[in-house]
């Protein structure tokens, strides 16, 4: 008998594809736009993002649009390295590249990997959603807390604050990601910096956490019990979860963070028009709702943040998502790898 | 002047050779190194020597990569030193000992080759982790009060030696079918105890197998990063892979330091592969004379089924622990077990997801991916190895030596560094091969020719090369009297190659991570990327079916060069 | 040490190789092992080694029963102290000579010292003092050889095997290392099976031949009776006499019996015929033939032609062909008699006592 | 075909095997190596072959160099058309003797009955016709010696380069396959070279012979030529002649000249003596020793004592210990005289033509 996964996305929509495409009564895209799509039927997307959350969002948008979706899934720093020699040599495979890290997107462009494509919500959009004239946008961001193994941990029982990470009763059981695991960690970092004060990481460091290489790594541990305790992704802890892991994340009193992820048009895209159409599609509210559903923060103001787990995510505006200004993020990188390293004894 | 070109002509198949491998091998290298002096990665577009520095190199002096290189060096001396005892232990009782069910054996010899030492480390950290892991829920139901911790330094070098162990079963095996036991009886009767005429004649003669899986094994442990990252990282035990790791996957990404540290450990083990060297080319290793092959079975008298049983606990530790363990965390609807009882129960495991996947386009397509770019690297890279090892111990061109140090070279460099190397080589080459299956199979024999290399030099040495040359002056051309007297005398030898490469090929993940596109995905990729997204049920499953499909191949393989070397009948 | 086989059988796969054999070397003599190529020698050899496990029989060395098949006993070969040269050397190539040669005493613990000269002396009776720390498959193949042999000489057992040690060495250093083996044969009262196909080896080296044919032992005596008195006309075609005729018995004549070679018209005259031969040979030693211009009238006289000379160092070997007769083989000392020319007529004579009229085959 | 081997020198890693060495072998010429073991026949072979890439020098085969060290010519083995029977047999151990002898003819794509029948007769030749089918690692040493022959006969080739080919078989097959080789290379007007310890054989075999000494030849000549007029004593004791003593010339005596052996008292009379040598050395071949109860009067009669006595089938060889003088070995036809016992009184004779002056060593 199947297990009894409960599906975390629910795609059911309203389409209609009579003149251009039309979901739930949001017009995606224009006739011209759309047919030329059509025509195409396919394009190519390299992404950084994790693979099945991917896999649910090109499920849906060749559901609504019947264009198909080549996916090239590599973690983001491998695919900037990756995209950015295809772009060396001019052999860029890619329509779409989607990733997170606004060091890696804007040394992508430094190298002329995007071309500007500006959506047809352009205009209604954020100053921290569309950059550099559209050559890509954020899309959505990952919210970093800590999660815990509720097979372990009776919910009441569970830490409520980044604080209570500190206590003595969670000595040795916790797990955490180390810093350098790229963009999401100096995110995380910088998030506890800022908002929990300095004295949280040493005290932290304290704990003796079981200090993970990337934080799948120790989701899965979270998973299995090794640890009651573990820094985790939203999303991430929302995907194990219907894959009938005993896990579940706790928000904060003082907030989680929100890193970011990125999406942009090749300059030496082939499948133009499905491409732009992938873009349009990603900054609808039909997209939004698809990684909304899936457990991250929508870039969109318009759109609603997700219920997650039972847990109804606070809005933007709630002071509890942090999003770290990316030019912040990179003049810090540096020092607060030096400091975390220290603080954890840890190589690298 | 007529020397000198009697000298250019001995050495023109060497040139080809040469030119080729430069392709394959050197030009990667190359890249890497370049990064290795450079500020910035010279990818395609942005080659070029003008920034040149040695700044890279103070990360190599850093107490944390000195830490990591120490640890890295203990771990990988250790776990080659058990990796080879049990791997030769059981390439003698497969090949030479009348243990009971010796066909069986060189099934246990080779069937942890099935399991990606990826996957091996996952299935060893459910066996063994200290609060949840199968051995320990066992020990803990039946009362025993004892605690497995696999994630530490022991455990590292157990995982890092079961999974390693095939790589000097395959190579000694082929050396030891070989052997012409004639040598051995002539210890035995001068007065050798069973034990001695191992230790004087067989394994001395098998020595270019035993030092080149050994030279293998401690440079692919000491590179190993999956049981490093599995197993070593929650135990906080720092290698260097996973220092290299860090440094590739830093934010901004530190590839020219990772450059520079793998150029390092590219000198450190090719030291170790020149002193290998010197010692194989010292003497002759030749057991198979044309006064004939005769192999016979070494009776092993009351140790029989002591050595057989002790084969059957690796055979248990390296695959059926494991792959239950596998099988229960692919099966079971919550990863979550507290106790052993709670996969009893109704409901705690199914099938239904191995069904789905065993379905899904996906799978298939990557299945088919893998098994096409395995058969064909493993083929064709077990090719280029003979030819090459023909070229170096069987020729007196000039410049074999290099030769041999570049076949051997890929094995010094990361793989994860080296797919890198290939990504720029095949942007750059302007052949059309870049974004199809054969960049991945060209990518495959680049990374594996050490390994290709060793494994068909190590039975090459034992055969007379009378023996050809009777052919050949028998009227043959060279090609006709190597296809005729010296592969089918190697055959153990070529079919443990070849299947060396295929199961190598049907696991590496790094290498093709840089290479492979939408349509060329392999199933490597696929476990990697579910294990990467914290899916470890997915990646069991996959796992599981591809240790189904590994070992489907394997049979066939075996089954083509089933024959041992004893003569027609 | 005595060495006793009895009905030893061995088979590989289906293929008997020795069948059914029994031999006694006694303690301290030599025996040579003669026989046709692939008639069961080295086969025998290695049952007494132990390397071979024969399907029937049994073995003792000295006091020991080794191998018993009823009673299931198998001595294994290091502890029967059976020293054996192999046919195909088994030197090992990834070690020096020294090396090679220093195995055997290594197992015995001794003293390295001793170690050392005893090697060193054993290396200088073979001629190879001064490759001591040369890899040993750096050699020629008579170097291989004798590498071969002074690893078994060096260990001194008590039963010494050796499957043509000497076949791959020129005459002079043969000649040499014959009387070597000979002399420490003796001096150590060694027990000694030898295959060699050299006859003057056989004779020089025996007490005692035996002869071999299909896997068992046909013939076992003294080199010179053995060689006097063969049992069948195979044996004596095997060793030697190349003149074998099959004949008919004509009846008793004047200094002897009379027999008709079979399809000629020639009649020879025998000297001490056994009664009762089931097809009887005549045969004469090419030795035992004199060849001069007129017949010599002591028994046997043929006139003939020589058809061929061969040239053999001290003597000369003609074949002539007799008149109504077969052609007969005759071997001249190059001294006793001036050279004759192909086509030259002669007269072939031969003593009746020279004459023996064996069964083809020995029964058995 | 004509083989020519001009200043060919061969070296493996620093020692020299091959010591700018010269010889010629004329079309359908027969020549036999002899030479000490180690000396270097095997490594001139492999040279022919292909097999070595000499150092220096030049080989021609028929009209062709096929090597030669100035100008970079090297013409690899399967083009030179040369067979080799290997002393190390070099049988393929995974193939049946048919595959193993089929091979060079499917070389030469000939027709498969062709092969069949010419490997069947071949295989008849060496005896081993009824094994046919069996897997070649399954034989004795002398089968599979055998084969290899089989092997390189059933070629035809137009050089045959055979290295102790029937080492390792018995006397009477040895015989038979000599016999035949040696019709084989005269009916096809073979040019071999031939490598044998046995003196019979390389005296049955060979139209020359070529004596070899630390890889050089330094005699070669027709067989009773080289026989009865070494060059060197070294030659001379190589090629049987155990009576070799140092001694000093006395002047001219009646009948010859007068040496004195050194060390010992006594003096030898010798015929034909070369002017001018070096350290020179009288040598008696032990068949031209006479024994008998007196003093034979025709040159040099010693008076000795018989110390060993050793059976040798066709004759029987002596020690005798000369009074004052050194020991003399002497083989006697076994009935030409009456047997010595040990302990005797002879008479040693030998005439001064059977004695030999010559130097020690060849000058090279
Ligand atoms: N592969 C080798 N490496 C080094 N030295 C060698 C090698 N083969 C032979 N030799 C040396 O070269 C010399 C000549 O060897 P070769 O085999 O030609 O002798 P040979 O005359 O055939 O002797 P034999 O009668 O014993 O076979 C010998 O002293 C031998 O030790
Ligand atoms: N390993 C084997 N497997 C099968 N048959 C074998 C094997 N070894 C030898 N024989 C066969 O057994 C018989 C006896 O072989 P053996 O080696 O004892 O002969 P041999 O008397 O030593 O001959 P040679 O003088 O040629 O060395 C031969 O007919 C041979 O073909
Ligand atoms: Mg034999
Ligand atoms: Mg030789």
């Amino acid at each position: 008998a199947p297990p009894q996964f409960e599906p975390v996305v629910d795609s059911t929509a309203d389409v209609d594809t009579s003149d251009g495409l039309v979901i739930d009564g949001e017009r995606v895209a224009d006739a011209a736009l759309f047919d030329a799509a059509v025509e195409e039927g396919r394009l190519s997307l390299y992404s950084g993002y994790v693979e099945n959350s991917e896999k649910e969002v090109i499920k849906v948008f060749e559901e609504d649009t019947g264009i198909t979706v080549d996916l090239v899934r590599l973690v983001p720093n491998r695919l900037s390295e990756r995209v950015l020699s295809e772009q060396g040599a001019g052999r860029l495979g890619a329509d779409v590249v989607r990733t997170s890290d606004f060091d890696i997107a804007s040394r992508m462009r430094d190298a002329g990997v995007f071309q500007s494509h500006r959506v047809s919500a352009y205009d209604d959009l954020d100053d921290s959603v569309r950059y550099f004239d559209g050559e890509f946008y954020r899309v959505f961001n990952p919210l970093y807390t800590f999660a815990y193994n509720t097979a372990l941990v009776e919910p009441a029982e569970a830490p409520t604050s980044w604080h209570d990470l500190t206590d003595p009763r969670w000595s040795g059981r916790l797990g955490i990601t180390q810093v350098g695991a790229g963009g999401s960690s100096l995110t995380l970092n910088r998030f506890q910096e800022e908002e929990l004060g300095p004295d949280f990481l040493p005290a932290l460091a304290e704990q003796d956490p079981r200090i993970f290489d990337s934080s799948s790594a120790a989701l899965e541990s979270l998973a299995r019990g090794e640890i009651p305790v573990a820094t985790a992704v939203v999303s991430s802890v929302n995907i194990a979860a219907s894959k009938n892991a005993p896990v579940n994340f706790v928000i904060p009193d003082e907030g989680m963070a929100a890193y970011d992820y990125f999406v942009g048009m090749t300059d030496s895209a082939v499948n133009t028009a499905a491409a732009e159409l992938f873009l349009e599609w990603n900054l609808s509210k039909r997209g939004q709702d698809v990684f909304r559903q899936i457990g991250e923060f929508p870039a969109r103001g318009d759109v609603e943040p997700p219920e997650i787990l039972a847990q109804q995510l606070p809005t933007a505006d709630s002071g509890k998502i942090v999003r770290i200004d990316p030019e912040v993020l990179i003049a810090a990188a540096e020092g607060d790898q030096r400091r975390w390293n220290g603080l954890f004894g840890y190589l690298g | 002047m007529r020397t000198l070109v009697r000298r250019l002509r001995q050495g023109a198949p060497t040139g080809v050779l040469l030119v080729v491998l430069g392709i394959f091998v050197v030009l990667p290298m190359l890249f890497i190194a370049l990064a290795a002096f450079s500020d910035d990665v010279p990818r395609p577009g942005s080659i070029g020597l003008d920034s040149l520095s040695l700044d890279n190199f103070a990360i190599v002096g850093s107490a944390e990569a000195l830490g990591a290189l120490g640890n890295s060096v203990l771990i990988a001396a250790l776990a080659s030193v058990f990796a080879m005892a049990i791997g030769c232990g059981l390439a003698f009782l497969a090949a030479r000992a009348d243990v009971p069910g010796r066909r069986f054996l060189y099934f246990v010899g080779i069937a942890p080759m099935f399991l990606p030492s990826l996957v091996g480390a996952l299935a060893w950290s459910l066996l063994g982790s200290p609060a949840t892991g199968f051995l320990n829920l066992m020990f803990q139901s039946v009362g025993l009060d004892v605690t497995l911790n696999i994630y530490s330094m022991p455990g590292l070098i157990m995982v890092l030696a079961l999974y390693y162990a095939p790589y000097a079963f395959l190579l000694v095996h082929g050396a030891l079918s070989l052997m012409n036991p004639d040598l051995e009886e002539a210890a035995f009767v001068h007065g050798g105890t069973r034990r001695r005429t191992l230790s004087w004649v067989t394994f001395p003669l098998a020595l270019p197998a035993i030092l080149g899986s050994g030279v293998l094994i401690f440079a692919l442990t000491m590179e190993n990063f999956p049981v490093a990252q599995v197993i070593g990282n929650p135990g906080q035990v720092e290698t260097l892979p996973s220092f290299i790791y860090r440094l590739m996957n830093a934010s901004p990404s530190r590839g020219t330091e990772a450059a520079a540290v793998a150029i390092t450990l590219t000198a450190v083990l090719l030291i170790v592969t020149a002193l290998q060297q010197r010692a194989v080319m010292r003497r002759k290793f030749t057991t198979g004379t044309g006064k004939g092959v005769k192999t016979k079975l070494v009776s092993l008298g009351r140790w029989r089924w002591p050595l057989f049983i002790a084969a059957l606990v690796y055979f248990l530790l390296a695959v059926v622990l494991p792959i239950g363990a596998l099988l229960i965390s692919a099966l079971q609807s919550s990863p979550y077990v507290s106790s052993l009882g709670q996969l009893t129960e109704p409901g705690a495991l199914s099938f239904y997801m191995i069904g789905q996947l065993i379905l899904s386009p996906d799978f298939l397509q990557s299945a088919g991916n893998s098994a096409v770019t395995a058969v064909l690297a493993a083929l064709l890279g077990t090719a280029v190895s003979f030819v090459v090892a023909y070229t170096v111990y069987r020729t007196n061109s000039a410049g074999r030596r290099v030769l041999e140090f570049v076949a051997m070279a890929p094995l010094a460099v990361p793989a994860i560094v080296l797919g890198l190397g290939l990504l720029w080589t095949w942007l750059v080459i302007p052949l059309p091969v870049y974004g199809t299956v054969f960049v991945l199979v060209i990518a495959f024999m680049a990374v594996f020719l050490p390994q290709g290399y060793r494994g068909v030099t190590s039975s090459i040495l034992q055969v007379d090369r009378d023996l050809e040359d009777s052919a050949v002056l028998l009227g043959a051309r060279r090609a006709k009297a190597v296809s005729w007297v010296t592969l089918p005398l190697m055959r153990v030898g070529m079919v443990s190659t070849v299947l060396l490469l295929l199961m190598l090929c049907m696991r590496e993940l790094s290498a093709a991570l840089f290479l492979f596109t939408s349509d060329t995905r392999l199933l490597s990729i696929l476990i990697f990327d579910n294990y990467d997204n914290g899916a470890m049920q997915g990646a069991a499953s996959v796992s599981l079916l591809y240790c189904v499909i590994i070992l489907i191949i394997a049979l066939l393989a075996k089954s083509f060069g089933a024959k041992t070397v004893d003569g027609a009948r | 040490m005595k060495v006793q086989l009895e009905n030893i059988t061995l088979a590989y796969g289906g293929a008997v190789a020795v069948d059914d054999l029994d031999i006694t070397v006694e303690d301290g003599e030599s025996v040579v092992l003669l026989g046709k190529s692939g008639c069961g020698k080295t086969s025998t050899m290695r049952c007494v080694a132990g390397l071979e496990t024969p399907t029937r029989g049994r073995i003792t060395i000295g006091d020991t029963v080794v191998f018993d098949a009823e009673r299931g006993v198998e001595v294994p070969p290091n502890r029967r102290n059976v020293g054996m040269v192999f046919q195909s050397y088994a030197v090992w190539p990834h070690r020096t000579i020294f090396q090679n040669v220093a195995f055997p005493l290594r197992q015995q613990k001794l003293p390295k010292d001793e170690i050392r000269q005893r090697v060193t002396e054993t290396l200088e009776i073979v001629g190879l003092a001064e490759f001591a720390d040369r890899g040993a498959s750096l050699l020629s193949g008579g170097q291989m050889q004798r590498v071969a042999l002074a690893r078994s000489l060096v260990m001194r057992p008590s039963v010494l095997l050796l499957d043509e040690p000497l076949s791959n060495l020129d005459a002079r250093l043969r000649d040499r290392l014959r009387l070597e083996l000979r002399e420490i044969q003796q001096r150590l009262n060694l027990t000694c099976v030898y295959v060699t196909h050299d006859q003057s080896e056989a004779l020089a080296l025996a007490d005692r031949i035996a002869l071999m044919q299909g896997g068992r032992i046909v013939q076992i005596d003294r080199p010179e009776r053995i060689y006097e008195n063969p049992c069948s006309a195979s044996i004596a075609d095997f060793l030697g006499v190349s003149n074998v005729f099959p004949c008919v018995p004509r009846g008793t004549a004047d200094g002897g019996e009379l027999f008709g070679l079979t399809g000629h018209d020639v009649e020879v005259l025998a000297q001490n015929v056994p009664g009762d031969l089931d097809s009887p040979q005549a045969c004469i030693r090419p030795e035992d033939v004199r060849l001069s211009g007129e017949p010599l009238r002591d028994g046997n006289d043929w006139l003939g032609r020589v058809e061929v000379v061969a040239y053999q160092g001290a003597s000369v070997r003609y074949r002539v062909a007799l008149k109504g007769g077969p052609e007969l083989d005759a071997v001249v000392g190059k001294g006793s008699a001036p050279l004759l020319t192909v086509g030259a007529e002669v007269w072939a004579s031969a003593a009746p006592s020279a004459v023996q009229v064996l069964p083809s085959e020995v029964r058995t």
